[in-house]
């Protein structure tokens, strides 16, 4: 399969707005447009890649992806990923995803108690079997925009050993150019991204889609999502 | 000794959040929801033994910081008391 | 009329703020006395926020004329040409008084405000900037209002997503009791598929969308337009509450709409509410409007005409669809689940007629509410002249670099990291330079084409004389954009004066709008769009004078860009529009002088606006044509500031060679107009390119990669140690 | 009918926010403040007149949305009932 046979469907709650981003940043890599997909419907189309954006679905009311997370889209999304379909999760995304239960943890409200925009580094980790992860250096960090209010990750010591011996962490927070503490928002054990049991689902807070050219500041987030996307071809 | 403190939005101050989560509901299928409003509540241990006084500290901490007077009213609550 | 009970006398119309003519004009108008809901229509629609009674004659001065002009004022926003058929749209406003009583829903309804502006024009909003001044640091309230104010505009922007990429922000004990809270939109819309509020066709239906009145914020337009007091404070009107993400259906399902076809004319329902988009709209059809408040969604009950008329709920527009078109507008507001209502329509009657309960409520002839609110010619007279200050009188012997580190750790100049790491300003993925910058830049999306936007106003120079300051608040905010490259369109501003009614504060008002219409006729920027805040003052003490600019300029390909960091070590240092025989500066009005404890007014550096354009333009060619490849203008602080942040935002460090004559630290923090320190890889090109322009250029030293900054050969400090005291300053304020 | 239903966070959950509030009262010289939580008090105006049913049906909205049962535990309050 080429990357243009990919078939990578963005779902879209009221307030998300980082759905145009990403689909811009997917069609760059892939010559081809993601489908956007809006919460109401009950089902989803086949895909090879099922994308949760950032921005602030409903509002963050509740709780950050509390509401999205029983949008009648969601169903879908977990059948599709019951049956290993791959989905990544971005910000939000990956908000909705714990609220889902989708990946482990929850995220709750940044330790600064302030919403964070700001370039941080982003060390891969060394995971279980994932197209998330199969194609990054170990020994290369990435410097990647967060942009969040609720990112601090939180699990209980048991549950961070258990995702942490299974390989399911896949990235932790480094220290970058930008400076700045290298844990942003008091992350349990500086986690930034977290894998499902299977690897087939990705949740993590900073933004690819917002380092994908020279004129962004910087490619690596082109470079990630590219390494994802040429893992589910293959 | 504990006290609790509950901050609710003034009647008439528009509450989006409470607004969100009635929708939600009742598209989760909890159609007998109507009206929901969304507060505080916020729960201090405090190293005092006298419920009056406690009262009245802490009524001095929700107009000095814990509450947002413009838009929101407090009522507190000292377990002890009873 | 309803009821009897309900007849006005004087001393109502007084507590809204009309006066005894006013008021005596209302009943000749209407040939009878008004009832409350009348009343309070005339009151805000007369009052300064909505009228501009006091200002109108003076913004009348102001050009707003050119080719690349579509809109000018008078609209929801401005709209200039920015090539390849799309127009850039944008305004800026005040919310000064809702901020100081609830900082953060104050300053979350007035970026929500001012993106309905943007948005009711057809522009999908692509930036957001901010203009804020608070009182100084060390005053007790200083930290609760920046911190509010700053989580309130990030609250907004950033659920609603769009980026936040620029603003400035201030200290001064003057506005310890009256902080200033000025929000700036930018939007980009098709050129001829711009939208406006003229009311069109009679018999056609008003609708009402968005989400449901509620009784907060009544009567805020008059608020605004009313001096504080301690009483004041403790009235406390209910304040407006913002809800962004309704604010983002809100934008999504009009654009939506817009699109096809179905709209023809909006008005979003900003300050006075349902009142003054309702007249507005009907006034600049020359119609009438009939409206029946009963089907007004409301979020209350039991709400009186007046309440529903004054109500400043956020969220909500008034259209006039084409007759057809109901139906399908509809089901685009039923799908982002947002109230959609037609509550009326338009009339040929010239009058505003309000049902209620099976009665009128209110019908009074639209005209006079608009035609004849009042204009006044205040009193004014001259400024005052200002003494100059010889840099002897002032400075001592200190090295640079002592100075240096003192003033970069203070408020004044210290990184407004703090504060711009709470907005999001990369959503969109187009924002090529954001917060830290001279200018803001922003992709157009897909394609090269660059949008640069700058706010800007030195308030200590408006003090001083205001027709320098009015002037040079639009010459630096041309700096800003030539910095960067980018040519320069148009402007918006936003005059933050205090009551004026005293005739000092309406000289300081005159004289700046004539001071900013010359420096916009020369730099060829018009005004298109813009805000009065009046009254801002606590118990009879006024701010300074802040009239904001915001521009809005263009750059055909991002990739030309420069940003102010120094690129590469070993290349040439110099200042353009210095010549080399300077050792000296303008020290009066300067951030070095109020940094040596001297408060006594002085004359600011003078102003020649020939040489900012020439200077500026010779910047910008010298950009897009690769040999400039980093610029800094030279603003608060003089050169020595603008060298240190260009090494403190690159890391690099630089040798600079001092005078060997003359006063140092007037030739290093002296605050002369119409200045750019820059960087070349060629400096031979430059210099010759230069000499050719007839503008001043001088080499000031080198780019080194030894992290460290040197002026002269034994005066020498380290960046981090710089950096370290320009980026702890806020945090630790912040800190308590 | 009214249903309040209180949401606090389990115990041994971090919570930034209470701590803050904490450290801001010892600040403000409120010195006998020790621990704050934070939590969160949802009144809903519910179409039932039957207070045991009302009950259970809070509770069914709180497992399927209004908590997030990995990290809160919830509370309910029927007024009523008494
Ligand atoms: N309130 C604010 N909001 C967003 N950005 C800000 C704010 N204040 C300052 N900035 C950003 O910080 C940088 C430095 O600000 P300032 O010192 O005012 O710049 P200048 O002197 O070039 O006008 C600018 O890029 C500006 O956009
Ligand atoms: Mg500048």
């Amino acid at each position: 399969m080429t990357l243009s046979a990919l078939r990578v469907a963005i779902i879209v709650f009221p307030g998300s707005n980082c759905d145009r981003d990403m689909m811009v940043a997917i069609e760059q890599l892939t010559s081809r447009r993601p489908a956007l997909v809006w919460h109401k419907e009950a089902s989803l189309d086949a895909a090879d890649l099922v994308i949760i954006p950032g921005g602030f679905s409903f509002g963050d009311y509740l709780r950050c992806g509390a509401l999205a997370g029983r949008s009648p889209i969601m169903n879908a999304v977990l059948d599709h990923a019951a049956r290993g379909g791959a989905v990544m999760g971005i910000c939000n995304g990956f908000q909705i995803l714990t609220e889902t239960g989708m990946v482990p943890g929850v995220l709750i409200r940044n330790a600064g108690l302030k919403f964070s925009c700001r370039n941080v580094g982003l060390r891969p980790c060394e995971t279980l079997a994932s197209p998330f992860t199969a194609g990054l250096d170990l020994g290369e960090d990435l410097t990647i925009p967060i942009a969040h209010n609720e990112g601090n990750y939180f699990a209980d010591a048991d549950e961070l050993d258990r995702i942490e011996g299974n390989g399911q962490v896949a990235f932790r927070y480094a220290a970058s150019d930008a400076g700045g503490p290298v844990n942003p928002n008091g992350a349990s054990r500086d986690i930034a991204g977290v894998l499902s049991s299977n690897g087939r689902v990705l949740g993590m807070m900073p933004h690819p889609e917002r380092a994908m050219s020279k004129l962004h500041g910087g490619t690596d987030g082109a470079k990630f999502l590219l390494k994802s996307l040429e893992a589910l071809v293959s | 000794m504990q006290a609790i403190v509950n901050i609710s939005l003034k009647e008439g101050v528009l509450d989006p959040q409470g607004r969100a989560i009635s929708h939600s509901l009742n598209d989760l299928g909890f159609s007998e929801v109507g009206d929901v409003r969304v507060g505080k509540q916020i729960l201090l241990e405090i190293d005092e033994t006298d419920p009056a006084r406690l009262r009245q500290r802490v009524a001095r901490m929700c107009e000095t910081l814990l509450s947002n007077t413009v838009i929101e009213d407090y009522s507190i609550d000292i377990p002890d008391e009873q | 009329m309803t009821s009897a009970s309900d007849v006005m006398t004087f001393e109502n119309a007084a507590t809204m703020g009309l006066s005894r003519d006013e008021w005596d004009l209302i009943n000749q108008r209407l040939g009878r006395t008004p009832n409350l809901c009348e009343l309070g229509i005339f009151s805000a629609m007369w009052s300064e926020h909505c009228s501009y009674k006091s200002s109108k004659k003076w913004l009348k001065t102001l050009p707003i004329d050119g080719p690349q002009v579509i809109e000018g004022p008078g609209e929801n926003a401005g709209a200039v040409d920015i090539g390849d058929g799309l127009a850039a749209i944008f305004k800026i406003e005040s919310h000064n008084h809702p901020s100081f009583i609830e900082p953060y829903q104050g300053a979350a309804t007035g970026v929500g405000g001012i993106l309905r502006d943007v948005f009711t024009m057809g522009a999908r909003p692509v930036a957001l900037l901010n203009a804020l001044r608070f009182g100084a640091a060390e005053h007790e309230k200083t930290r609760h209002l920046v911190g509010g104010v700053v989580l309130g505009i990030g609250g907004y922007g950033n659920c609603i997503g769009i980026p936040t990429v620029g603003g400035e922000v201030n200290f001064d004990k003057s506005y310890n009791g009256n902080i200033l809270v000025n929000a700036m939109a930018v939007g980009l819309a098709n050129s001829d598929r711009i939208f406006r509020s003229a009311a069109t066709g009679p018999g056609n239906p008003v609708i009402y969308v968005g989400a449901k009145t509620g009784r907060d914020g009544i009567h805020g337009a008059t608020m605004a337009s009313a001096e504080f007091s301690d009483e004041t404070e403790s009235k406390r009107p209910t304040v407006q509450v913002g809800d962004p993400f309704t604010g983002k259906l809100l934008m999504e399902a009009c654009l939506e709409l817009m699109a096809s076809d179905s709209v023809l004319s909006i008005q979003d329902m900003g300050a006075a509410g349902l009142t003054s988009s309702s007249v507005e709209m009907a006034s600049k059809g020359g119609l009438g409007m009939e409206i029946d408040l009963d089907l007004v969604p409301a979020r209350e009950e039991n709400m009186s005409a007046y309440e529903l008329m004054l109500s400043e709920s956020q969220e909500r527009m008034l259209m006039v669809l084409k007759p057809d078109a109901t139906e399908t507008a509809r089901a685009i507001f039923n799908k982002w689940d947002l109230d959609f209502m037609p509550i009326g329509r338009v009339t040929e009657t010239g009058r505003l007629i309000l049902l209620k309960d099976g009665g009128t409520a209110c019908d009074i002839p639209i005209g006079p509410l608009v035609d004849d609110a009042p204009e006044y010619d205040r009193p004014h007279g001259d400024a005052p002249t200002r003494k100059q200050l010889a840099s002897s009188d002032i400075t001592n012997d200190a090295p640079i670099t002592n100075m240096l580190k003192t003033m970069l750790g203070h408020v004044d100049l210290a990184s407004r990291r703090w504060i711009y790491e709470q907005y999001d300003s990369q959503v969109m993925a187009d924002t090529i330079a954001g917060p830290g910058g001279d200018a803001a830049l922003v992709r157009v999306h897909g394609s090269k084409r660059g949008l640069a936007m700058s706010t800007d106003c030195t308030p200590r120079y408006v003090e001083a004389d205001p027709k320098m300051g009015g002037a040079q608040a639009v010459a630096e905010a041309y700096r800003n954009l030539s910095a960067i490259g980018a040519t320069p369109l148009a402007i918006t501003n936003n005059l933050n004066f205090g009551n004026p009614e005293k005739p000092e504060i309406m000289t300081q008002l005159v004289e700046s709008v004539l001071g900013m219409g010359d420096a916009a006729r020369q730099l060829d920027t018009p005004v298109v769009s813009g805000n009065v805040s009046l009254y801002n003052e606590t118990d009879g003490k006024a701010i300074q004078p802040c009239p904001v600019i915001g521009m809005v300029g263009v750059i055909e390909n991002v990739d030309d860009a420069v940003g102010n960091c120094f690129v590469a070590a070993d290349q040439d240092i110099f200042v353009i529009g210095q010549s080399d025989k300077a050792d000296d500066g303008w020290l009066g009005a300067s951030i070095y002088q109020q940094h040596h404890g001297d408060d006594g007014i002085y004359a600011p550096p003078p102003l020649d606006l020939v040489a900012e354009q020439k200077t500026g333009s010779f910047v910008r060619q010298q950009i897009l044509g690769g040999g400039i490849n980093a610029a800094h203008d030279i603003a608060d602080g003089g050169l020595a500031v603008a060298i240190a942040e260009m090494a403190m935002r690159s890391g690099f460090g630089a040798e600079i060679a001092v005078p060997k004559t003359g006063n140092l630290h007037g030739w290093a923090f002296g605050e002369d107009q119409a200045r750019f320190v820059v960087t070349t890889a060629d400096s031979q090109a430059l210099i010759a390119a230069a000499k050719e322009a007839g503008i001043d250029i001088t080499k000031l030293g080198m780019v080194s990669d030894q992290g460290e900054l040197k002026f002269g050969d034994n005066d020498t400090i380290s960046i981090a140690d710089l950096n370290a005291v320009f980026e702890g300053c806020i945090p630790a304020l912040m800190a308590g």
